[in-house]
């Protein structure tokens, strides 16, 4: 039974560690391939500066209101 | 004042074996390294608590209806228990609840019926074990809600950093062997799907350890969820020496390149590439992996926002409370007081030292082949401990090198052991199977 | 043709009962209580649904499959029943009914499948009751919500409160020998379990009263939720006839010191505390006792707040919504339309203006022994009603003196007296068990 | 070296059937509709991803315990199975899955313990679809957070486009007749049962075309769900053209006058007047409506503004992904590549272009008997597919007259049809039981 | 079979076309009599420039600004 | 069976309301023993002004200068 037991141990080893790293090793195949085909056909614009887009008309506002704010703010304290 | 008598006889003070007793200061001992110490806090406050719950005596909460029956001592419901389950008559209490647990399911059903006729019912936290953990449902939700959180962008950018991942789950199959040398030796008496359970721990993944050791280990769950969030929050005192006693300082220093910047599209179709590899060659992990790529698409694909939030939030912190209650109606003293849990404690976090090891080791081997030299620190990120292995990696490389940022290098490692270890879970259940069904 | 016809005798119009119709009443009424009186909304819109639901003729949302089976008049159905239960070939559907309640599970599982084969499904509500209510977790959920939810800092300033929130309780127990009473003087057929479930009306908690009658008395569970649940609506009604009678100006005027300022470290240790002292004297409030500090150890431990505020939000709001439905599900007119209704309606009034009564008593003795007074006016707040009792000490306190604020000083009563019927509830469901069991 | 062989044995790839393959297609053809063309993403996402994993071969995510058994092989457990459920010893597998799917609820759970004693688990995704759909909860919680997202403000200010959503209804049942007439012809198979759950498709409302079949046609519900959602998405592409040719310029270009102003009281009158209408008339349309009405009410009370969040997002976004996982358990091979689905998405789509003649015509005709004119463009929005009919219905209306705002008008019939199909729906549960019951 | 089959399926569609019908014309009447009533007895004060909108957009458009602003605010730091 | 069952009743009762005054007794001991040990062995450094570190004050005073925006902008229309 000891025997056995050691034995079982050991195949759940030598097949457990395979198989792990035969998965992972496809992965890495799978992946490298499909990064490789995506950059290919779907090259993206840019790597996009934050997209959160900042019209110079905005940004004027934008500061006029803050500086309200803080001018607010200073006074208060 | 026969029910003064009683109450006496219901109280507490009256039945508290000592057993109960340490195990109550156990879950004390969970609650104060989770509050004071910020062990793992999100699963270990539950588990601590319940611990304490399923520990109060004659409360019962952690005993099914037919249990809490024999229990009550109740001598009719004693004679038809004993009779239903094939006992003899004057067997012991333990002899009769080992024959429940062993009984065929419609054996089990008729002693279910036979406890509600007598006015008995499941345990509270008897019933959230069951709908949560036995059901496997918590575990599945929570790996889910792990992949809607888990961003795969470091590991894309650099898929070398899988085998990591796959290196350092060698922590487990070490730990399996030296489950079953113990056993050889006479020393402790772990069957191969105890082992197996045991061996999961260095999986460093909470929810994996509890879904395997649900299906091969039940009895032993409460001690390897210990012991698994137990070392998580130990990492950044297990990992350190084991890393620099493998590593040179000029290895340490080195610095790796950035990480180029991975597309939408990639992140999209990588859930999807996993699952397919699953359906092809893994089927066994489809449960496990298949619900991580299924939070992990939620996320990414940008359509299913609000699941992709409910997924990350309400919906895991809901299963989380109840997983935790639950493995704390493991923490139930005539389970985890027992020599097999100190065995389990010591593999556990022989499984973690190894782990690390081989991690770092593969890192090393990986340079050999490689002229873009990868920083032997992140290695050990892979034994997952999500995202505390890789502040391990990246505090030990500043150390090193003030200019050494290795945190989102050490991050595809980290996500990469996720998967390996899902993938050993995958594995092992299925050869356990084989081998006892 | 005959398809018209299956049609018209489906219609509601045909088969609804007057019972019915006036149950359908009843549930508008609670509606309009909770919608334009602001009753208890969170709770009396659920169940006033609910119960407009289950009294819908012909749809027998609120029965099992068996019983809808029995409702069918399927001659076939019946034949096979009655054999099944083993009462006369011609008995009446009542008759039927009753047998199939008290039949052994066994029995019942029989009779489950049985309709099933032939076609009949669990009701909606009746699924929901199942799983929200008779398994215990809806409640125990709800109580956990409300621990993380609650502030003991104002008990902790001043732990003598606690008193007064025990002394409350005399309204749950006067109330059980009230309805024993009316039952020895042949007015009503209430026997010890019934007894029981209507004095924790006198509770003030919606979660304990319902855990308490789904485990004593689950036929009256629909009458008891409603009168805990609407009275706790008219505390402000109630209570301060009782608590003028009771106090004399000048102790009505008594200024309380304002509260020390109580410590984290208090707040942390006080939730396990308690639940040490159920584990050594109490076992049988653990289930409740046990949650309601789960979820303030949660609250105030300060490492898991996302699953505090989960269980204070997503967790306790669908708890809720299932929780009220169900408990409408036992609005079916048979069980309402029922002279015990009245009875309990009558009892849990009287319930609450005890309570309220030796709350006041309680505190007003507190004062003969110690200097630092107290104001009676917080004694009412003993009955819990959280947190309309202690706003109705606050107001009364104003009327007899505008500086005296007394809100903080009435929450230390307030969450006691929650304590101290999650007590009384333990304790009357061990000692009913032991006498009836 | 057997292990290695069991491994291997048990690995997808040896056992992947060419349908499995299919299927798997099919499921990552969903997945991209979902995200690439925004089709129902919330439901197709889940929907597809659960039909991937319910084709994984080897993994039975989708299968019970006793079906796992008996896919197993393993000859002893199919001598017993086949004995338990009276088939000939050498029946084909297919055979015994048809028996035990046919056996009574008694046998059935008999093979369950069976197959539970020889180690098989219930499949996670057949766990999933019990709970969530083959209860009817998922379903009928949607619609309650449905009906919480639901205004009814335009309807109530022009009840007459309530004759709109029900004339659109003419498409569930002309595709019942399509159904019952390729049947007659011999094209088809199809029971009146798969009939009325293939005309629901009609009804343009996923919930209650998922609660339809999963009471009359389970086996076709994966079909059903696909069609129903599909063409929900396809309402762009599917209505105008028909629109287009039942109307004239000048119809198009009709102006409706601007809505009144709808009171609160109004709003919070109207779901209850339907549940009052529905238990005088309607019975078997009150699981459906009743929660329908039940959310709306917590929308427009005001008072429980809580659990009216709670509705509107955690809870129906956790039953969402549930509920999705499960309908993709439906897709598993054996019941989708069947030529019934073709029969489905053929009749859905007619169902489609009928559902939303009939609502134009019908608006054409309010306008004959009515000096208030309707712009005939709104009628369509009958169908139900909320809000993306009525969009279509604005979208033609500022295409025929740039000052012609159609989107309000247009919500009116939009909600409509979901009361509408909500009926058809419970009407049709009632023949077709009586019919086959 | 096939004719019985034929049969029930006129059956539904008639009966069930002449159902939905019948339920949506009492529920026509019902809210009719349902909104007269309201009107009549229940007056509101003014129908209330469409409350829901402003605030709750105008509060949303505020909510973007702040964002915007904060967002800013970090950069320049 | 009415004397028993008033018997029951009673006995409910009496035991009942002492368990429930013996259980808070012991729990107002427990508790002023706790608070006792705590205070004398952790005292707090001070009531603690609110001990959320920097980032959150931080972020506090943001959401007031961000609060004086609003109010601001909604003066100005
Ligand atoms: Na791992
Ligand atoms: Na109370
Ligand atoms: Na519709």
């Amino acid at each position: 039974m000891e025997e056995t037991l050691l034995q079982q141990g050991l195949d759940i080893t030598l097949f457990g560690m395979g198989i792990v790293f035969t998965f992972l090793l496809l992965l890495v195949i799978g992946t490298s391939i499909m990064s490789r085909i995506i950059i290919r056909n779907f090259p993206e614009a840019e790597p996009a500066a934050p997209a959160a887009s900042s019209p110079a008309a905005d940004d004027a506002r934008l500061r006029a209101i803050i500086k309200a704010a803080i001018d607010q703010h200073r006074k208060r304290r | 004042m026969d029910n003064l008598l009683n109450l006496w006889l219901a109280s507490g003070a009256y039945k508290m074996a000592s057993g109960q007793f340490i195990m109550i200061l156990v879950g004390l001992g969970l609650l104060f390294l989770a509050i004071r110490k910020n062990f793992e806090p999100l699963l270990l406050v539950p588990i601590g608590f319940g611990g304490i719950l399923a520990n109060i005596p004659g409360a019962n909460l952690a005993l099914s209806a037919a249990e809490t029956a024999l229990v009550s001592g109740d001598p009719e419901i004693l004679r038809q228990m004993a009779q239903l389950l094939g006992t003899a008559a004057g067997d012991s209490l333990y002899a009769l609840k080992e024959a429940l647990g062993n009984a065929p399911a419609a054996v089990q059903a008729r002693a279910a019926e036979l406890a509600t006729d007598a006015g008995f019912n499941n345990g509270m936290l008897y019933n959230f074990y069951n709908v949560a953990i036995a059901s496997g449902v918590a575990p599945l939700v929570i790996f889910m809600g792990v992949g809607a959180m888990t961003d795969f962008g470091p590991l894309l950018a650099n898929p070398r950093t899988l085998f990591l991942g796959a290196a350092a789950q060698f922590g487990i199959f070490a730990t399996v062997l030296g489950a079953v040398g113990l056993s050889a030796a006479g020393i402790m008496d772990f069957s191969i799907a105890d082992a197996a359970a045991i061996g999961i721990i260095g999986g460093a993944d909470g929810p994996t350890a509890i879904y395997v050791s649900s299906l091969l280990a039940p009895d032993l769950l409460g001690a390897i969820a210990v012991a698994a969030y137990s070392y998580m929050a130990l990492v950044p005192l297990i990992q350190p020496p084991i890393m620099r006693a493998l590593t040179t300082p000029e290895e340490r220093r080195i610095e790796m390149v950035q990480l180029r910047h991975v597309s939408k599209r990639e992140k999209i179709t990588f859930p999807l590439l996993i699952l397919i590899l699953v359906a092809l060659f893994l089927p066994d992990a489809a449960p496990l992996l298949g619900m991580f790529c299924f939070g992990n698409l939620m996320r990414e694909c940008g359509v299913v926002a609000r699941l992709s939030d409910t997924a990350q939030n309400a919906l895991i912190n809901i299963t989380t409370i109840f997983l935790g209650l639950s493995v704390g109606s493991k923490l139930a003293a005539d389970k985890f007081l027992d020599p097999k849990t100190l065995g389990i404690l010591a593999l556990g976090i022989i499984a973690f030292a190894i782990g690390t090891a081989t991690g770092v080791l593969m890192a090393k081997l990986l340079n050999v082949f490689s002229s873009h030299k990868v920083n032997p620190l992140i290695g050990s990120a892979g034994v997952s401990a999500v995202p505390m292995a890789a502040r391990v990696s990246n505090k030990l490389g500043l150390e090193a090198n003030p200019q050494n940022f290795l945190l989102m290098h050490a991050m595809g490692p980290n996500v990469a052991g996720v998967i390996g270890s899902a993938v050993a879970a995958g594995v092992m259940i299925t050869m356990v199977r084989a081998m006892t069904g």
